[in-house]
């Protein structure tokens, strides 16, 4: 018996553009939850990764206004020890590429405060204008 | 000219409009002779002041070209606009309370941490400038490299227009070179004791007695001048010795070949 | 037409001489004309000294005055405006402290010494008819002087600017250019100019046509442009407005008969602004573009010397307008390069003019007017000029001998716009001599100023090449960017003092149009000519012949 | 032995002072560094999308210019660099028709077959200079100093970039006994230190912060010591928010320092927590005399 629980309309849409964009199928994540174990930042998203691909595939509403894709870094932490070999930092990834498609910039250069730009590191800045804007 | 009423005509695409204009004219002169009259897009007609970036596309390549209207010879096919500025606004500053720091371009214009090094600035610049490398120089602070190689920049804003991170490219070059010149170079030793002689009053009376002198009498003084290229027997000071040279001069042997 | 390297056959027969002539002609140096050969060369061969191109201005303070047809063909010109515009209160745009009618270097100087002088900068306004910068300032290449060298004195340059003009100049503005000048170089190198420099912090200075010292201080061959761009950041991050094409058509008094503002004109819009200022400065820089006896000109496209005209009609007094410079370098091949500026910096780093022969004919550095003269000499009287096929006869500059005489890459290095611009024609200066005849350069005199820019006229200044007096008859290199910024910031100040000093303006009137109409008229000058002429006309006279002026 | 050398915008900015220390203690293992020429920004990190080519150009182009300018390998001190330009490869390797499509888009010839190595000057440290070396070089062993080694996250993954075992890795360790110090682990020495949030999301990164230096601290580590300029920023500059004041080296610093180089090459006093008194404390450097 194959059940099949997949979300009509735009949230099967939104499937389909993240499996698209991260080149991962998220079928084959069995929710065994490794990845919000071994997340550093899990304690500032507002859905694990593991959630987050659950929302995805049941076509749960609003997963592009949660927190968690922004939160993540990408450290490969979760990409390591993940028993199905799902790479979770290219989910979050497509994630927030599609978010800054549909919504645009989620971080607005020109506000950020003088003081903190004299002393950051470049690869601070370079990193988050390339996860943050288009 | 003679020249251009002799010269075979070719065919001009203005705006979506085709004109047919005498070939060796540039791109400026051959609006004007199709019935234009310019009051954007021609300023010093002379390659110095960025007055005019033209875009163009031509037939043999998918790329849109640029270049200066008043510096680039009209070509047959040519399809053509020009552009009439480039929008730019930044935070002033006060140079004078800037105090160099490896981040200060990056503080002015923290865009330029979007740079994707995609290199499109530096095939747009009509004074053939390695724009991208000087935005990147900018970006690990390395002003004195910024300065050097923005150093020909005429503010055309083309490299601006054209770029996937919407750097100001030629306001970061203004910025880095002003910094270098103010803090990068030591201030010139002469010119403050100098300056501190005139203040003093040192050259007032000399002065004085050559503002009231007859010209006949000051065509004799000048008459008695003596030269210092002479005196010295040759020249002292070298243009070769410049420090404000350029380090990595423009690439022109792509423009010779075309 | 078949071109080797940028050139065709007939003139590559010319270059084999001249490079046949090169190794002997390397460190002899063809003699410098004493003032007497100089004057009989100028009566000789000097544009100004042509016969029928000139009649003498008919009316007003500077009645008499020599001009070129072309020059007194813009005062024999009917304003824009009508005296009758409605000037109310309500109808004012602006009202501001200082008015500057130019946004080009001596423009942007004197607004910000305004600034610094106590204006705030909100009530000042730049007006400028194209971009702000777009000016002849910023097309400067070789440098400017600036005494300050420890074998150089204020004292050399004053005698240098003065003989340059024939002793004409008057002598408190040359004391003020002179005495300012190291100043201003420490000021922009407080603002950040990129002066080409040594390791220790020494300028490099290089002589130029007329001087007896290294004075020429420089940033590479872009020595206007940076000096404009730095000033023009400075002006913006001191938060001066500026107006972008609109130019002044017409200045305005009040009832006391001072200078009150002007009325600009959108070009786009073709709607008038009128600007009531206290005091206001004429910084509208030169008239190239009028091509007197039809040379071609360096000058940007706005050259048009509205500023004369406009300050003619309120009455100022003209001072030196008859003497106009040729720059004696102008490029004369190829054809789309005709008139533009080679920098005088090439010769003065070595490189020799000579004629079709491959023989020098004149000291490479006189005063501009006298090697001119030498260089249209020898292309008419003696005929040994080079032909084009565009019809201009030129003489070579031997660019070459500027890398053999200071060291291969010396012409990249030190004139990437001279080299950048004949590299997008096909000629590699550093290998062939370039083709030059003189081309009009610079207006010389202007609006007769104290020195501190104040004309005759309560309320108006003028500064940079609108203004004259300073250079007499002819102006030396490197002068000409080092009197913008004197005269720019002496003007600036003035006029701040002024402005500051509480004359506010009364009824804003341009009676002083219908009085200028009434001296046309006087003078039997029937015309439907106007001025200020704002722009050139380049059209082609194809499009121009079928040309309907209709409404839309 | 010549390597040629990629910065990072980073080690021209704010961690000058592992550059500096790096080239001085390089010298004295006889390794010299030669920076590229010509060089970009390499991107910090690898873009995540498949459509999203253009932001691959930069990594490919800074091979793009290391092969014109005749290297085959190329060392870097960053971290991220280290790891965009290792991923960057790997993109080359496994698909050419991406970096094909990135050379026609660009303009420029950009073409690359992922053939260059990128090396981090951890290994080349560990493979081709070798800890014996360093150990036999050390003139003022560490010896009671304890610190406590910091991976971060872009040294060890993917584990096909990574220089070590992703999990339990040993180069930090290795190096420091190496050079005579005492050792503190914990299971925190491999996660993220919160990167990039410094620049708007601070408060994540000052949590991962103050966390780690407390099981540095709660182990008996004096100092923590790294490689990743950025996680060398995050530590250094916001552990004062949480209230702790440890000490942050570069490992080539501590190198330096063992090394018995003068402390002016190795830029000890650049940072915001200060290290010289823990150095003083072990008698690694001289503490200045009064009156000096």
């Amino acid at each position: 018996m194959t059940i099949t629980m997949r979300a009509g309309g735009e949230a099967d849409e939104l499937l389909r553009k993240v499996e698209t964009l991260s080149g991962q199928n998220l079928a084959g994540c069995y929710q065994c939850g490794t990845c919000a174990a071994s997340c550093p930042l899990r304690g500032s998203m507002d859905l694990g990764p593991d959630a987050i691909i659950r929302h995805l595939r049941f076509g749960l509403p609003d997963v592009l206004d949660r927190q968690s894709f922004w939160v993540c870094v990408g450290c490969d932490g979760c990409v390591e020890r993940c028993p199905r070999d799902i790479d979770i930092a290219r989910i979050m990834g497509a994630l927030r590429q599609i978010s800054i498609q549909e919504n645009g910039d989620h971080l607005v250069v020109a506000q950020l405060p003088a003081a903190a730009l004299r002393k950051l590191p470049p690869i601070a800045l370079v990193a988050s204008m390339r996860r943050n804007t288009g | 000219m003679t020249m251009t009423e002799q010269a075979p005509m070719i065919s001009m695409e203005l705006m979506g409009k085709h004109y047919s204009v005498p070939s060796g004219l540039t791109i400026m002169a051959a609006i004007e002779y199709a019935g234009y009259k310019l009051v954007r897009g021609a300023g010093c007609r002379g390659g110095f002041c960025g007055a005019c970036p033209t875009l163009y596309r031509r037939d043999d390549s998918h790329r849109i070209f640029t270049a200066l209207a008043c510096q680039t010879l009209v070509e047959d096919g040519m399809c053509l606009v020009q552009m009439p500025f480039v929008p730019l606004m930044t935070k002033p500053y006060e140079l004078q309370t800037i105090t160099p720091q490896p981040n200060t371009l990056l503080q002015h214009f923290p865009e330029i941490a979007g740079c994707v090094a995609c290199n499109t600035c530096t095939r747009s610049c009509p004074q053939g400038l390695h724009v991208m490398d000087y935005i990147q120089a900018a970006l690990r602070g390395d002003v004195e490299r910024a300065a050097m190689l923005s150093f020909d920049c005429i503010s055309c804003g083309i490299c601006s227009s054209r770029c996937p991170a919407d750097i100001k490219h030629y306001a970061v070059g203004l910025l880095a070179r002003r910094i270098y010149g103010k803090f990068g170079t030591p201030l010139a030793p002469d010119l403050s004791a100098r300056v501190a002689e005139l203040v003093a009053g040192h050259y007032q009376g000399a002065l004085d007695e050559l503002v009231a002198m007859s010209p006949a009498e000051l065509r004799a003084r000048y008459e008695q001048r003596s030269f210092e290229a002479v005196a010295d027997g040759g020249e002292t000071h070298s243009a070769t010795k410049s420090y404000n040279s350029p380090v990595d001069p423009v690439d022109f042997q792509d423009e010779i070949e075309v | 037409m078949e071109l080797s390297d940028g050139y065709p056959e007939s003139m590559r027969e010319s270059i084999a001489l001249v490079e046949r002539t090169r190794p002997a002609r390397l460190g002899v140096t063809f003699p410098a004309m004493s003032l007497d050969e100089r004057k009989t060369l100028l009566t000789q061969f000097h544009p100004d000294y042509k016969a029928d191109a000139k009649r003498p201005l008919l009316f007003g303070p500077s009645k008499g005055l020599l001009l070129n047809h072309e020059l007194a063909d813009l005062f024999e010109a009917r304003p824009l405006v009508r005296a009758n515009l409605n000037l109310s209160q309500s109808q004012i745009d602006s009202d501001v402290d200082l008015l500057v009618i130019g946004g080009g270097g001596a423009g942007t100087v004197a607004a910000i010494w305004a600034v610094k002088e106590g204006l705030d900068p909100s009530r000042v306004m730049i007006a400028t008819k194209l971009r702000h910068g777009d000016s002849n300032s910023t097309m400067a290449q070789g440098g400017i002087q600036a005494a300050d060298r420890p074998q150089d004195s204020p004292t050399h340059h004053f005698l240098d600017v003065m003989g340059g003009g024939h002793f004409t100049n008057r002598p408190e503005l040359v004391r003020a250019l002179v005495e300012d000048a190291p100043q201003i170089i420490q000021w922009h190198e407080h603002l950040g100019v990129m002066y080409d420099k040594d390791a220790q912090g020494h300028f490099v200075e290089n002589p130029g046509g007329g001087t007896s010292r290294n004075r020429m201080h420089s940033a590479r061959d872009y020595t206007g442009l940076e000096i404009m761009r730095v000033l023009r950041d400075e002006s913006r991050n001191l938060g001066i407005p500026v107006v972008e094409f609109a130019p002044a058509i017409e200045l305005l008094c009040d009832e006391h008969g001072r200078v009150a503002g002007a009325v600009l004109i959108n070009l786009e819009t073709k709607r008038y602004h009128i600007v009531r200022a206290k005091a206001t400065i004429i910084t509208t820089g030169g008239l190239g573009r009028l091509h007197m006896q039809q040379y071609p000109t360096t000058n940007h496209y706005g050259a048009t010397g509205d500023g004369l005209v406009l300050a003619y009609r309120v009455g100022a007094e003209l001072v030196d307008l008859d003497a106009v410079q040729y720059h004696p370098t102008g490029a004369a091949f190829p054809a789309q390069m005709a008139g533009l500026l080679i920098t005088e910096k090439v010769r003065g780093l070595g490189a020799q003019p000579v004629n079709r022969n491959g023989e020098q004919f004149v000291y490479p550095l006189e005063p501009r007017d006298v090697e001119a003269s030498a260089f249209i000499r020898e292309c008419s009287e003696r005929g040994l000029g080079v032909g084009t096929d565009h019809g201009i006869n030129g003489v070579w500059l031997d660019s070459p001998m500027v890398d053999l005489i200071h060291g291969p890459g010396t012409i990249r290095a030190a004139l990437p716009a001279m080299f950048r611009m004949y590299t997008r024609f096909g000629i590699d200066m550093t290998r062939d001599p370039i083709l030059v005849y003189p081309t009009l350069h610079y207006q010389n005199g202007g609006v007769a100023t104290d020195e501190h820019g104040a004309t005759s006229v309560p309320g108006l200044y003028a500064a940079g090449e609108v203004m004259g007096g300073v250079h007499g008859k002819n102006r030396l290199m490197g002068n000409s960017l080092l009197d913008f910024n004197v005269f720019g910031r002496r003007a600036g100040i003035a006029a701040a003092a002024y402005a500051k000093a509480g004359h506010a303006p009364g009824k804003l009137s341009l009676a002083h149009v219908d009085a200028y109409e009434g001296m046309l008229r006087e003078a039997n000058i029937e015309t439907t000519r106007t001025a200020p002429r704002i722009l050139p006309d380049y059209r082609g006279k194809e499009a121009l012949e079928r040309y309907l002026d209709i409404p839309l | 032995m010549q390597i040629a050398y990629y910065p990072g915008c980073t080690m021209k900015a704010s961690a000058r002072q592992h550059e500096d220390a790096a080239l001085a203690v390089l010298g004295a293992l006889g390794v010299e560094l030669r920076e590229m020429d010509e060089w970009n920004c390499c991107g910090v990190v690898h873009s995540l999308t498949s459509d999203n080519l253009i932001r691959h150009m930069a990594p490919v182009r800074v091979f793009a210019r290391l092969r014109e300018q005749g290297a085959d390998e190329v060392a870097t001190l960053c971290d991220m660099c280290f790891n965009t330009l290792g991923r960057a490869n790997l993109l080359a390797q496994r698909h050419p028709e991406q970096i094909a499509a990135i050379s026609a888009t660009s303009g420029d010839d950009l073409s690359y077959d992922g053939g260059a190595d990128v090396l981090h000057l951890l290994q080349v440290l560990r493979d081709r200079v070798g800890f014996a070396k360093i150990r036999a070089r050390v003139r003022r062993p560490l010896r009671g100093l304890s610190v406590y080694p910091y991976y971060g996250c872009k040294l060890l993954r993917p584990a096909e970039v990574g220089i070590d075992d992703p999990e339990t890795p040993a180069v930090l360790r290795d190096l420091m006994l190496a050079l005579g110090a005492t050792v503190v682990e914990g299971s925190l020495q491999t996660q993220c230190c919160g990167a990039y949030h410094v620049v708007n999301r601070d408060e994540v990164v000052t949590q991962r912060v103050s966390a780690t230096t407390e099981q540095a601290r709660a182990g008996g580590a004096e100092a923590i010591v790294l490689s990743c300029p950025l996680c060398h920023y995050n530590f250094d500059a916001l552990q004062p928010q949480s209230g702790a004041q440890m000490p942050i080296f570069y490992y080539t610093q501590l190198m330096g320092i063992a090394f018995g180089l003068d402390p002016d090459q190795l830029g000890l006093e650049e940072q915001q927590i200060a290290l010289l008194p823990l150095l003083e404390r072990h008698n690694l450097v001289h503490a200045p005399t009064p009156g000096d």
